[in-house]
């Protein structure tokens, strides 16, 4: 298949060109010979469903994964050595990854400058790091010192961290594998800042997202990959939902979600009560109340401890003070166990890191949470269900897969994120705590999860969604909470005929002024001294 | 879901279990290499005799390297095997002098072993120490209690009452390569078949992640060391049946190098989370055909070790090898 | 019947004491039959691996097990297997019950030469401390004889019996520096083996120790080098013949394969005390025979 | 960023590094109120001349431990220290025999440690296998050739050329003391000031992420292997030098539990990563106080295996105590 020509700037020299790039992981097939160039000083954005090969082909790019024999990678029309990250960085190509990549125990400058320290008489010079890194860090508009260990960075701290360590080199290409997944849109504005003017410098990014709006407000370019292959490049020009959509999915999807309105249920019942509940570092003094059938979003800007608040009320966290109570009775929760056996249950942001069992199979993935209640006596697995709700949560979730028996960890994000979201919905929770449920997710996922999320909440059940981004929450929320620095900031809903706004969120989650330059200290991390 | 697709899916599964099967039986082909050229090279090696006692030397390792592949999954170590080992033979011994309840001497043996891991478990599972010094600790202080159990003699019982078990067998079959074959068996099927198995593999997979989906880790944890605690003492009662006597000081000692290294070669990762029974029985097998090949073939003992050496590092990496060549999945 | 095959179970291999022995054995062996094959292994004091190793001896055929047993006692069921299948069993060094002969140093008098050689020197009154090792039948003798002596010298006191020093230099060295440092005044050191007895002195040197004397057991090469000079404060080393007693117990395996039973099934051989004045008559260990 | 900012930040930066420093120094206590309670107890531990003792005792392990740190920061183990300490120890004996030329024993000894320790690097590196496999292989080869080099025998030489650096002292210090101490500094020059180090620390923390950055990871793991091997061939110079002599089996046996002891109970993490050479040093300090005061006390040898297992899970269960407290960082 060869990609259309773009008409842009058909003169223009191409600073990249990849050709004929094929990957096989084993007997799966993730590319068969995309072809996918790049010129000075454009954005051209990837976009493909789910497991579509996006980042299997930047890591080819990156040398992270060596391509099968057969294509080439082509820089300032000279072949490139493909398959030695060392190399292709010195080619001039940075790359955010997907899945983060930093040390945890190390420093943000340290991880900024890992490989290429700063150095003096041979010897790492800390001080020229920081002095390096603290510019990047406010033009990103990050308010933690250089010297924070990244261990105690929440998930979107961390991903702004890595866009930092992007900019740390002079790259002539910048690769940034869904950067603004964990973002609000204050970040995002800023990573847009920041991208227009490395276009300024003439270097080139490729983007790829599955949030159509930044993709209009971005590109220059935009290429589609298909279950593998290109399907082709569109111009600025040529751009339209409708087209990009077709191309991705390789049919016209018409219905998009579309929130039903439901109207405030006449009884009102609150299911999940939440008083007082402080972790005496990051999270104070929190309230809430979510109804039967109701949606709650929260907002707040990247690190405002909605992560941890929801972790609070699941009791994987050790709360200082505070009540969670359930249809009216408070309970006792200690521990994960405890909040799921009352009902309560929780989708973590971190699907990697504290979801996924990554070597194990998708069916004991989806099964995990309920392997107890299905068991026969003694204990024993009861293989035929478990088979059966694997089968039936990869039809119902249209999970990408050959078989409910293969690894998860060989699934793209957007799959691994369905697998995840089915393992909760095994668990027939009163309560979902979702943390950034489409992070990743492609928009026909997307679409489907919100589906499931509206499904959830037609048959009573009381949903707290957490996400960064703004529109999503919007979409879903009957009513949204706005964090800031660990503290509920205020409550703003739908009234009739006027849906939820954008701008007070923003404002709350800001503290009244927007934009007002670096985020205020939070402290010392790590507690109390 | 139609028919036709979900019987494709049964048959894929089927596949991908038997490529399972085929990563844990890694190490069968340099088991069977190993046996073949010790055949070859002493002409004695495959004969029913030699397999019988090479059976009986594999099997106190292997239940050891059982209870370390619980341990080990779970990403924990457990190196107080030898010492709990020593204990449980001597307790074996001294209680099968009682007159008449001489018998008891197994039971007691395997609730001494019992005993020493639950503590190590207690402690690892629930003041979340790390298991490699808790471990090492045990290791110390259970043997001081070995020690201290016989007045650093050896007590000695020439008419122990199980005596069948270390030296009897059952249908020609060495009773103790029984006890092994059956402690791997009831390994597999916790570890494969129940819910406590895949919850161990989850702990080892991802703590955390296991932690907020509900699973019990302190428990799950407490588990595999009671198991490794109670297998050591099982294995103390085998080797009290073996030699009819215990040694609080000398039995046992770096007896966790040999289980762990079983595990290794079988194939289970340090990490936690990947591995089988399978595999851990075939690592035994091949560390006791080495030491008894070697013997059979007349190599000299300093020569044994610079081998065995090499044989481990180079069965570890043509495994590699191999798995390489297949793709990792 | 033809001397084909023998194998050798030693304690630990990597003592000089064993290497001796084994060298003796092979060199009576090779007398019988030059065309001998004889198999050494190291049982690192594991009674499991002993008897592993004398199964797989059975199973390889040999006609004579050499055993240095690890465990006096509980080496006895091994043994029996053994002669069931039809082999025969020797044992030297340390006794073991059932075996068809025995040859072995008096271990008990090892230890009351060594420390008969304290009380006369120090005149029948002064403390003492014994550096005790691994608890093996040879050295819970040797403390044994040792204790004999001095408790029939009621002004000779023990300070301290109970510290292991692993039968090493090292061990020696440590458990010495501790010693040392424990006690003002020592008058005399009795160390279970040579190793412990060099370890011990060293801690002596460095400390600035010498109100001392030490003896000790075995007759190693490195004790012959320290008593040479007659400076060192080890005097005295109740000297065993490993190559003479492992070659003696195979030449009465040997007679016992040919059907010639002897008449005592057990030798034991007299420690020769040697020091400084003597040590020019002393065969030591590594002696070319 | 304003003034007062950086001024914040700046202070923030300096409780972080104090914080740091107290995680790092965290066993401190335990070893305080272990010399004192010997003290106590003994009325002789706190003498300039036992202290000297300690020291000394503690010398081997701690250079043992400083190379077990590099290893183990990367997320590896070496268990082969002790043989290469063996073999090492025992090229130096012989090497120093040689007429005039007997000085060489130590470099002589160290090489064979690096060579011993680059073997271990490249197998682990460029072939990829785990650690531990790889390292227990080479604990068993490398101790039969120990063996090989002496024919099983003890080598000595009583007039050992370098016998000063084992037993002398410079300025009251002991020479053995003074090479421990300069290898922490030299290993902790490494860890924290060169770009090498970050690159150990990296590698530890994510090895994926240190590859994408362009890390050679593969040399890093080379480096903390021969850098392990090195410090076990300097130990075994140091062995050498304090003993006058070298066995090829029985010296260093088991001295890998001892100085993966020390590490952890100096707060390096088993995974990887996170840990400090000082901790290290603490750890086989705290390690030589107990064995040295055991015998002071006069506590016989079955009741210091006890005593000496309890307190070594006692003390990293205060340590975590404490830092529980602290909270986590
Ligand atoms: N390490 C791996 N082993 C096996 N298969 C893999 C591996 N990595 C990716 N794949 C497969 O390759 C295909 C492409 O994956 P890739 O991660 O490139 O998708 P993507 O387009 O980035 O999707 P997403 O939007 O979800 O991130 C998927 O089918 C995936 O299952
Ligand atoms: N393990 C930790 N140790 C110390 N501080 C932490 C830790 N995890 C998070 N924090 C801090 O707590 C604050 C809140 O983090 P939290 O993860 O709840 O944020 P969030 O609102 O969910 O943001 P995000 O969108 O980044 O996930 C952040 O400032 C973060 O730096
Ligand atoms: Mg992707
Ligand atoms: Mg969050």
């Amino acid at each position: 298949m060869t990609a259309a020509p773009a008409p842009v700037s058909p003169a223009a020299p191409r600073l990249l060109e990849m050709r004929g790039i094929t990957k096989t992981f084993g007997a799966a097939r993730a590319l068969s010979g995309v072809s996918f160039d790049v010129a000075a000083g454009e954005v051209h954005a990837l976009m493909g469903e789910n497991g579509a090969g996006k980042s299997t082909l930047m890591k080819i790019l990156s040398g992270a994964y060596r391509a099968d024999p057969g294509g080439e990678i082509l820089i300032d029309g000279r072949p490139a050595p493909m398959g030695d990250p060392i190399a292709s960085r010195a080619a001039g190509i940075a790359v955010i990854y997907q899945e983060l990549s930093l040390s945890p125990n190390l420093s943000v400058a340290q991880n900024m400058f890992l490989g290429a320290e700063p150095r003096r008489f041979g010897l790492v010079d800390r001080a020229g790091m920081r002095r390096l890194a603290e510019p990047i860090l406010r033009r990103l508009g990050i308010g933690f010192s250089p010297d924070t260990q990244v261990s105690s960075l929440s998930l979107g701290e961390r991903q702004m961290v890595e866009i930092a360590r992007a900019l740390t080199t002079r790259a002539r290409i910048i690769v940034m594998d869904e950067p603004t997944t964990s973002l609000t849109s204050r970040e995002t504005e800023r990573l847009f800042d920041v991208i227009a003017g490395l276009k300024a410098d003439g270097i080139a990014t490729v983007y790829i997202s599955h949030r159509m709006e930044e993709v209009y407000r971005l590109a220059d370019r935009v290429s589609v990959l298909r279950d593998g292959a290109s399907v082709g490049t569109l111009d600025r020009s040529e751009l339209s939902a409708q087209r990009l959509v077709s191309m991705m999915v390789g049919r016209d999807l018409s219905s998009f979600y579309k929130k039903e309105h439901r109207p405030p249920s006449a009884t009102r019942r609150a299911v999940l009560s939440v008083r007082g509940l402080s972790d005496g570092r990051r999270v104070h003094d929190c309230s809430l109340d979510v109804h039967a059938g109701e949606v709650l979003g929260i907002a707040g800007l990247v690190g405002a401890g909605r992560t941890e608040l929801a972790r609070l009320i699941f009791g994987a966290d050790a709360r200082t003070a505070g009540t969670v109570s359930l249809d009216g009775r408070e309970l006792a929760i200690r521990s994960p166990r405890d909040a799921l056996d009352a009902g309560i249950a929780y989708l973590t942001e971190d699907r990697k890191g504290l979801g996924l069992f990554l070597d194990m199979s998708i069916s004991d993935n989806v099964n995990i949470g309920v392997l107890g209640k299905d068991a026969k006596p003694g204990g024993v697995l009861d293989f035929a269900k478990a088979r059966a709700r694997a089968d039936k949560a990869i039809h119902d979730l249209s999970v990408r897969t050959r078989s409910a028996a293969l690894n998860v960890g060989a699934l793209s994000g957007g799959n691994q994120q369905k697998v995840l979201l089915a393992r909760l919905l095994e668990t027939e929770p009163k309560v979902v705590i979702l943390d950034e449920p489409t992070r990743g997710v492609d928009v026909g996922a997307k679409s489907e999860i919100y589906r499931i999320v509206d499904a959830l909440a037609a048959r009573g059940i009381a949903i707290l969604a957490i996400s960064s981004d703004l529109p999503e929450i919007i979409g879903i929320a009957d009513r949204v909470l706005v964090m800031r620095e660990g503290r509920i900031a205020g409550e703003v809903s739908a009234a009739p005929g006027r849906p939820i706004d954008q701008e007070t969120i923003m404002a709350l989650s800001t503290g009244g002024v927007p934009e007002a330059g670096a985020r205020p200290e939070l402290g010392p991390i790590g507690g109390t001294p | 879901m139609t028919a036709t697709d979900s019987a494709a899916s049964a048959a894929r599964m089927d596949k991908a279990r038997f490529r399972s099967a085929m990563t844990a039986l890694g190490m069968l082909p340099v088991l069977v290499i190993l046996a073949v050229g010790f055949h070859l090279l002493s002409g004695r090696f495959l004969t029913v005799n030699n397999l019988s006692i090479v059976t009986q030397q594999a099997s106190i390792n292997t239940v050891l390297a059982a209870g370390m592949t619980f341990v080990i999954l779970t990403g924990g170590i457990d190196l107080s095997v030898g010492s709990i080992l020593a204990v449980a033979a001597m307790v074996g011994v001294i209680v099968s002098l009682w007159p008449d309840l001489g018998l008891l001497g197994i039971p007691a043996a395997i609730l001494v072993g019992l005993a020493c891991g639950l503590a190590n478990g207690v402690v690892i599972a629930f003041l979340k120490l790390p298991p490699f010094i808790v471990t090492l600790g045990s290791l110390t202080a259970v043997r001081g209690l070995a020690r201290l159990l016989g007045g650093d003699t050896t007590v000695f019982n020439a008419d122990l009452p199980f005596a069948f078990i270390g030296n009897g067998t059952l249908f020609g079959v060495p009773w103790l390569a029984i006890i092994a074959l059956a402690t791997i068996l009831v390994s597999w099927f916790i570890l494969k078949r129940t819910v406590l198995g895949t919850w161990i593999y989850a702990v080892g997979g991802n703590v955390e992640a296991a932690r907020l989906t509900g699973i019990k880790v302190s428990l799950v944890l407490l588990f595999v060391y009671a198991m490794s605690g109670l297998l050591a003492g099982l294995g103390g009662a085998m080797s009290a049946a073996r030699l009819y006597a215990a040694n609080g000081l000398q039995l046992g000692q770096a007896y966790e190098l040999d289980a762990i290294a079983a595990v290794i070669l079988g194939g289970t990762s340090f990490v936690g989370g990947v591995g089988s029974i399978w595999g851990t029985l075939i690592g035994a097998l091949i560390i006791a055909v080495l030491s008894n090949g070697l013997i059979l073939v007349g190599v000299s003992d300093i020569w044994q070790y610079i081998i065995k050496g090499l044989v481990i590092i180079v069965a570890v990496a043509l495994d590699r090898y191999r798995l390489g060549g297949l793709g990792r999945t | 019947k033809e001397l084909q095959k023998i194998g050798i179970s030693v304690g630990l291999l990597g003592n000089p004491f064993f290497v001796a022995t084994i060298k003796g054995i092979e060199d009576r062996a090779k007398e019988i039959n030059p065309n001998v094959e004889v198999i050494s292994v190291s049982a690192d004091y594991d009674l499991n691996k002993q008897v592993s190793q004398i199964d797989s001896f059975v199973a390889a055929g040999v006609d004579i097990i050499m055993l240095n047993a690890v465990d006096a006692q509980a080496i006895a069921p091994a043994v029996k297997k053994a002669q069931d299948a039809g082999v025969i069993v020797a044992a030297f060094d340390v006794s073991a019950p059932g075996a068809d002969v025995t040859v072995m140093t008096n271990n008990v008098k090892a230890g009351e030469e060594a420390c008969q050689y304290l009380v006369d020197n120090l005149g029948g009154k002064g403390d003492v401390v014994i550096i005790n090792g691994p608890a093996s039948s040879s050295i819970i003798d040797r403390v044994q004889g040792c204790k004999n002596v001095l408790s029939q010298h009621p002004d000779m006191k023990i300070l301290s019996d109970d510290q292991n020093a692993q039968g090493s230099r090292d061990g020696g060295l440590a458990v010495m520096q501790g010693l040392l440092t424990r006690f003002d005044k020592i008058d005399g050191v009795f160390a279970i083996n040579d190793p412990t007895a060099i370890g011990a002195e060293l801690a002596a040197k460095q400390l600035g120790r010498n109100e001392f004397i030490i003896t000790a057991v075995d007759g190693a090469p490195d004790i012959e080098k320290a008593l040479e000079g007659g400076s060192s404060l080890i005097k005295a080393s109740a000297s065993q013949d490993p190559y003479v007693m492992a070659g003696q117990s195979l030449q009465m395996a040997v007679e016992v394969l040919n059907g010639n039973k002897p008449a005592e099934a057990t030798v034991l051989l007299d420690p020769q005390l040697i020091t400084s004045e003597n040590l020019k008559d002393y065969k030591g260990w590594t002696a070319a025979r």
